[in-house]
């Protein structure tokens, strides 16, 4: 009775499912005031199932949801935002045409008579944004600000109506690391004052970082529930994929002699016009059988030089490039495809897959014309093709004729490196390709640019999660407002090293130019 | 901002400094208002000393209400309109005449007596006379399909209501009747369907001649042509007479447009004449016996 | 100069602006000099603009309406129907024309919010059906004063004082009612759209729809509001060209819906939605209503007409591109 | 019976399998059960059938094309010039034709694809700019075999076999050559859709664009190709339409656009995009075809008529609705 007072929301035998595919099977939950619940579990588990169902987005699913006690059943997400429970939903919910503060008050606006106080909101939004080190413009639109921003700007609006029971979603994934502390400093904050914090992410780091409680689903089951300092790592992965992972093989050097691709002076004007160019004269090589990873906060430029390496600014992009020793051009993707460039996007859903389409369709769209000698398809090698992808790549599904949006994001995103690797690149560009993906698939993809590298291709790329960048590179470039700031040999790279030089400061610690 | 155009001023009329008539259409769609403009600028051509300027309201009442508040604020000497509707175009018409510039109008009348001439042809009569044509042609005996035009518009209603009380009394049946909207392509697919359900149809009356030129397609293609009649109205040269001469149409009634008529009626006015304030342009019918003769008149 | 013609309002008043100058150039003979050429430009674009406030609303959803040309008609069908012929005062015909308006928007607005219909081809099938009603309510028949009674005989009706007071002009004959009640249509909308809560929520709507629902905005509800408003816009529009008209005509509207589409299109509402607003719809208002009225007083050929208009419809879209892409 | 439903080709089957059991019933006289009756249907619906490939190719890169029915009256109107009044062969006649259909098309789709325009709306702006056209080259009338000399009199010029041999029936009588060319549209456009490479593009650009251009796909050429076809299919409707009425009307097609997109839409390919196929849009053009056949025998009244096809959309596109959402 006694611990009961300090639940604030329980599920209890909770079941949903879409269609003939059960999502939830009775899945019990508890929050307590103070606390922070972590939600683990793999990609597909039906983690933002379960908190869609305590935000009041479905309606149709078995069992009870208890809120202080008392059963409740919330007829829209307006509902539970009026009974104090503010979620951060896994795709970001703000509307970029929009300004700031209207997104922040999007459905719960302050009005007189109907009439929207547009002048107390935005007062309002500023020392709320101020509260989190968000230095933005109540009145300009969302969809101006960089994406890390915009999380920002998302959790403000969450925090915005004072709830006592907040719902994360993976918020970190486009936060870099200064930000990320930041976050953790204000939840700390909200911890203290009685507030209940269910908070689900795919980083370990993370994870012990903040937790004080950890559920893990598997397969929509509840695979257990701990105290956080009771769950070590390798529990904690034993029951979300219900095996023991492989240890991480240990890293060898397979770098040879040859170039893959070699930058000189490349300059990207910035896509949104902004006078500043967004990458500012940088040079760099990456050899064959190489990983070089770019390092950098949000706004960096690091994406841009990708994208303007894969010719998606077109003549915007200038610079002298040579890919495999033959002088390369950026012009656009197809023309980079030809050359032997692939470019995993960080973004899967808005540029990496035509969510519509067959997986085999997807995996075989960059080198379609391939299977489509005198233009005529042949549909048969692509299945074909997309069967071997199958295997060689571990995708679960029941068949490569489904579309690929009904695949978990991890599967997804190996269905995005097998449309690459069908065109047998010599260069990977891979911008934050394990972003959203569970332990198990990104232990996956690990192991498959390792392969590549063995192979004899270079691999350029870009990630915000440091143990990655360290993990993965042989050599680490930082960059900084356009510019390569530092760079690191594998066993120089220091987690603090990186973080200083993407901050502007150089190697030697004082301000870069 | 009123114009004053009372008097024609007296060096106005001449070569050099030309009265100067507007031209209302209400819409080019039609083949027979296109030809309309050609007649009314063909009997202009004649004379140095008019020009027309002519406006299209593009089958908008609204637009062609605001053609005549247009022509009063150019100053022009004479207006002439076809109206497309009477109700909404009496005010702006009776404006413009009240305010001193003579109006001819026509084809479709105004309410009221406020403008200086009506010309038009009378399209209940032109049924009346196609429906005691068919009679006479039958002998008072036989199946019909008509193929009506728009029926919300009175040209449509006007050549149904006449042609039935020309068939009126006799033992002509009308068994199948459709709204092709004055469309070809419509009227050949309904009468498609008409020769489907009836094998015994006789005559075909159209209210338009694209109309009968599709149905007499449609009865081609189903090898029944010959066994059918087919009446038309409105006897464009181009179009009803053509048909007409081409042996695809039997009869061919004539809408006048009385394009020609207005321009003389304009000179008129312009120098001072007067005219009788209705005009009714008398119709002729073609067939292929009279059709070099330039068509009959239509017997009363 | 560029930063100046980074908003679309200012563009579309440039554009304006641009047709205006050439209307001084080819001026027919100084007649664009007249305040009448502007009253009259105002009246005959009015019904035009009533419809483009409703389809703002709609469009900033990122909808559709194609049926307002067709619900126009029915209106002018009723209105006259039950104002002429049955006598009724316009205190009762005006809010019923207004209500049917807005019912026939309801019916499309809810196949497209509760069964996710697309919205093109709901208010397509609206177009067609309101089309028939009001062929069905008319009898195929124009409404006037001039009714036919059973015996074939005609009876000439007193035309009621409505017809009048809305076709009137006030201010010393300086500006048409019409006029009057499309700028009362523009500040109704500007309420809506710019400082109510449902206005926000149609931005939201159009700008992310699947967020706007998880951010708890009524999305149904909103939805079903603004082809309401749409319906009721087009109503009122209606009730104006039945005025003007004096009578109810079937037939009326016919196409209109494609003039208010590109009256707001060319104003710089965005077609996609979240982007728009009803500023940008009343300039787009006018530069139409020059354009024609330039062309019609220039007695411009209907084919150069067509040809032209086209032309200027893809200049001006060019114009209002958004440059960031 | 769940399964079955579940793809979109076995739902339009099905309704087109009620339209006909409906003919049976409501079978005007028996006239429905004559092999005549179903020829003259295939007839009838060709020229929309001709013009709902094309678009069905355009709605799937998630696009429309509004301007068909303009086209469709140019090329009537450009290739009667051509064949009668300057007596050209039909082998140079009916490639520039087609050619003519084609450049306006790409004209739209160069819009669109290079500048990033609202497909809506530059295909309205082609369809205003290529009615004018129409009207321009024919001078506002209709052009046949019956040619006014410049002194005013009338010469009947012999009308070119290729109209007859167009308008003509084949197989003892039993299919007209206008199906045929429907029959073999839906092939050309089923190898461009389902075989050929550009038919994925196509689907592609529909489904992701942005995906699909960082894919490699030529997004450009793809929509080009699109609205080039769309182009050309409406003129091939345009030269049925012309050898079908024996002469080029400015005023044809006048709103054939709406029934092309009506077909395509209750044939079951999605407005959004990225969903669909041919067979689905043959499937619908038959739907509708013996729709109107029904109406048309039954003599259903204008009004009902529009009433029954507004709600039969509607139900049409509710049964077509993707049951997943
Ligand atoms: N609207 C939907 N319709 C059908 N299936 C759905 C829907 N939403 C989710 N699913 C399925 O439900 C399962 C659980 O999804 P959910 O989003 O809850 O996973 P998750 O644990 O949040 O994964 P991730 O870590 O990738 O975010 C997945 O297999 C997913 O494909
Ligand atoms: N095509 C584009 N059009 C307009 N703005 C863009 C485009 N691409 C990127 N931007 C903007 O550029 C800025 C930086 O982009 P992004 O958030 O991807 O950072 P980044 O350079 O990739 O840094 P990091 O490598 O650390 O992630 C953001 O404001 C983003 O919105
Ligand atoms: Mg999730
Ligand atoms: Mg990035």
């Amino acid at each position: 009775m006694q611990e009961n007072a300090h639940v604030l929301v329980e599920t209890r035998g909770v079941s949903k499912s879409f269609g003939p595919q059960t999502v939830l099977s009775g899945v019990d939950f508890t929050l307590r005031a103070g606390e922070v619940h972590l939600l683990a579990g793999e990609n597909g588990a039906g983690k933002s199932t379960l908190i869609k169902i305590l935000a009041g987005v479905y309606q149709d699913y078995k069992g009870t949801v208890l809120l202080q006690g008392a059963p409740v059943r919330f007829a829209s997400p307006r509902a539970a935002a009026d009974a104090g429970i503010a979620v951060i939903h896994q795709e970001l919910s703000l509307i970029p045409a929009m300004s700031v503060s209207d997104n922040i008050f999007l459905g719960r606006e302050r009005t007189r008579l109907g009439q929207v106080q547009f002048g107390e909101q935005a007062g309002h939004c500023r020392d709320l944004l101020l509260r989190l080190g968000l230095n933005v413009d109540p009145g300009v639109p969302a969809g101006n600000y960089p994406i890390s921003i915009q999380q920002g700007i998302e959790i403000a609006k969450a925090l915005a109506f004072e709830s006592r029971i907040l719902i994360m979603d993976e918020p970190t994934s486009s936060l870099n690391q200064e930000e990320v502390d930041r976050l953790f400093e204000v939840i700390a904050g909200l911890r203290a004052a009685g507030c209940g914090i269910i908070y689900i992410s795919h980083k370990m780091e993370e994870i012990y970082r903040i937790a004080d409680r950890i559920t893990v689903l598997r397969d929509g089951a509840l695979a257990g529930t701990a105290p956080a300092g009771e769950l070590p790592q390798e529990k904690l992965i034993r029951w979300m994929v219900g095996r023991e992972l492989a240890a991480q093989a240990e890293v060898k050097d397979v770098r040879q002699d040859g170039i893959g691709i070699e930058v000189e002076q490349f300059t990207v004007q910035d896509p949104r016009g902004l006078p500043r160019p967004a990458v500012d004269a940088v040079s760099f090589q990456v050899r064959r059988g190489e990983v070089v990873g770019l390092g950098g906060l949000q706004g960096s430029g690091a994406s841009e030089l990708l994208n303007g390496l894969f010719g998606v600014y077109g003549r915007r992009a200038t610079g002298s490039v040579r890919v495999a020793g033959a002088a390369y051009a950026p012009a656009t993707p197809r023309h980079a495809i030809e050359s032997g460039l692939a470019l995993v996007t960080n973004d899967r859903k808005t540029t990496g897959l035509v969510g519509g389409m067959s997986i085999a369709r997807n995996a075989t769209l960059a080198a379609f014309p391939r299977y489509t000698p005198w233009g005529l398809v042949r549909e048969s090698q692509e299945t074909a093709a997309a069967e071997a992808y199958r295997t060689q790549l571990n995708i679960k599904c029941a068949d490569v004729s489904m579309p690929v949006n009904s695949l978990s994001g991890g599967n997804q995103q190996k269905v995005v490196l097998a449309k690459w690797l069908d065109i047998n690149p010599c260069v990977l560009l891979l911008d934050e390709p394990t972003r959203g993906v569970d332990v198990g698939a990104k232990q996956e993809i690990y192991g498959l640019i390792r392969q590549w590298t063995a192979q004899g291709k270079a691999v350029l790329l870009v990630t915000t999660e440091m143990s990655e960048l360290l993990s993965l590179s042989d050599r680490i470039l930082v960059m900084h407002r356009g510019q390569i700031t530092a760079e690191f040999a594998r066993h120089e790279a220091t987690q603090e090293k990186v973080l200083a030089a993407a901050m502007g400061q150089s190697a030697a610690g004082c301000e870069a130019v | 901002w009123v114009v004053c155009l009372g008097a024609p001023a007296a060096d106005k009329g001449t070569e050099a400094n030309p009265w100067v008539i507007g031209m209302s259409q209400c819409n080019l769609g039609e083949p027979w208002r296109v030809q309309m403009n050609a007649d009314v600028a063909k009997a202009a051509e004649a004379h140095k000393n008019l020009k027309v300027i002519f406006k299209d309201a593009q089958n908008d009442t609204l637009k062609q209400r605001a053609h005549l508040e247009e022509f009063a604020s150019q100053g022009v000497d004479l207006i002439i309109v076809s109206p497309k509707e009477a109700a909404p175009l009496t005010p702006p018409i009776k404006k413009a005449f009240r305010d001193g510039i003579p109006v001819i109008v026509l084809d479709r009348a105004v309410l009221g007596k406020d403008y200086t001439q009506f010309i038009g042809a009378n399209n209940k009569l032109i049924g009346e006379a196609a429906g005691k044509w068919v009679v006479k042609k039958l002998g008072g005996q036989g199946n019909i399909v008509e193929l009506k035009g728009l029926m919300t518009s009175t040209p449509g209603q006007d050549r149904n209501s006449g042609f039935r009380k020309g068939i009126e009394g006799s033992g002509l049946e009308v068994i199948f009747e459709a709204d092709m909207q004055w469309l070809e392509p419509n009227a050949r697919k309904e009468m498609e369907s008409a020769l489907a359900r009836f094998d015994d149809i006789k005559l075909v009356y159209a209210h338009n001649d694209p109309a009968a030129h599709g149905a007499w397609l449609a009865a081609k293609a189903a090898g029944r042509e010959k066994d059918i009649l087919f009446v038309g109205i409105d006897g464009l040269p181009q179009e009803g007479q053509a048909y007409v001469a081409q042996g695809v149409l039997d009869v061919c009634f004539e809408y006048p447009t009385g394009g020609k008529e207005a321009i003389a009626s304009a000179l008129t006015v312009l120098g001072g004449g007067e005219v009788p304030q209705d005009m009714v342009v008398p119709s002729r019918y073609f067939t292929k016996e009279n059709l070099k003769d330039g068509g009959a008149a239509l017997e009363e | 100069m560029k930063k100046f013609l980074a908003y679309p309002v200012t563009r579309a008043l440039l554009a304006l602006v641009i047709i205006v100058i050439l209307g001084t150039i080819f001026n027919a003979d100084g007649a664009f000099f007249d305040w009448g050429t502007h009253r009259d430009m105002l009246r005959q674009v009015s019904v035009y603009g009533i419809l483009a406030c409703g389809m703002t609303l709609v469009i900033i959803t990122g909808g559709i309406d194609l049926s307002v040309g067709s619900v126009l008609g029915l209106t002018s069908v009723f209105f006259s129907m039950l104002s002429i012929h049955w006598g009724w005062s316009p205190w009762v015909t005006i809010p019923l024309s207004l209500l049917l308006g807005a019912g026939c928007g309801m019916i499309s607005g809810g196949f497209i919010a509760r069964f996710g219909l697309q919205p093109f081809i709901v208010t397509l099938a609206m177009m067609v059906f309101a089309r028939g009603m009001a062929k069905y309510v008319s009898g195929g028949q124009k409404i006037s004063n001039y009714l036919q009674k059973p015996d074939g005989s005609f009876e000439n009706l007193e035309l009621p004082a409505v017809f009048d007071a809305l076709d009137a002009r006030l201010l010393g004959n300086n500006v048409t009612v019409v006029s009057v009640i499309l700028g009362l249509s523009v500040a109704v909308s500007y309420l809506v759209l710019n400082r109510h809560r449902y206005g926000r929520y149609l931005f939201a709507i159009g700008g992310n729809e699947a967020a706007a629902a998880l951010s708890g905005v009524p999305v149904l509800r909103a939805k079903l509001l603004a082809y309401g408003i749409s319906g009721m816009f087009a109503a009122l529009a209606g009730i104006c060209q039945a005025a003007q008209e004096y009578q109810g005509d079937p037939e009326a509207g016919t196409a209109y819906e494609l003039s208010a589409i590109a009256i707001v299109v060319i104003g710089g509402t965005s077609l996609m939605g979240g982007r728009g607003g009803i500023m940008l719809t009343l300039l787009g208002t006018l530069t139409i209503g020059y354009l024609e009225k330039i062309l019609s007083l220039n007695a411009v050929g209907e084919a150069s007409r067509l040809m032209l208009t086209g032309a200027i419809i893809v200049g001006a879209v060019m114009f209002q591109r958004n440059r960031a892409n």
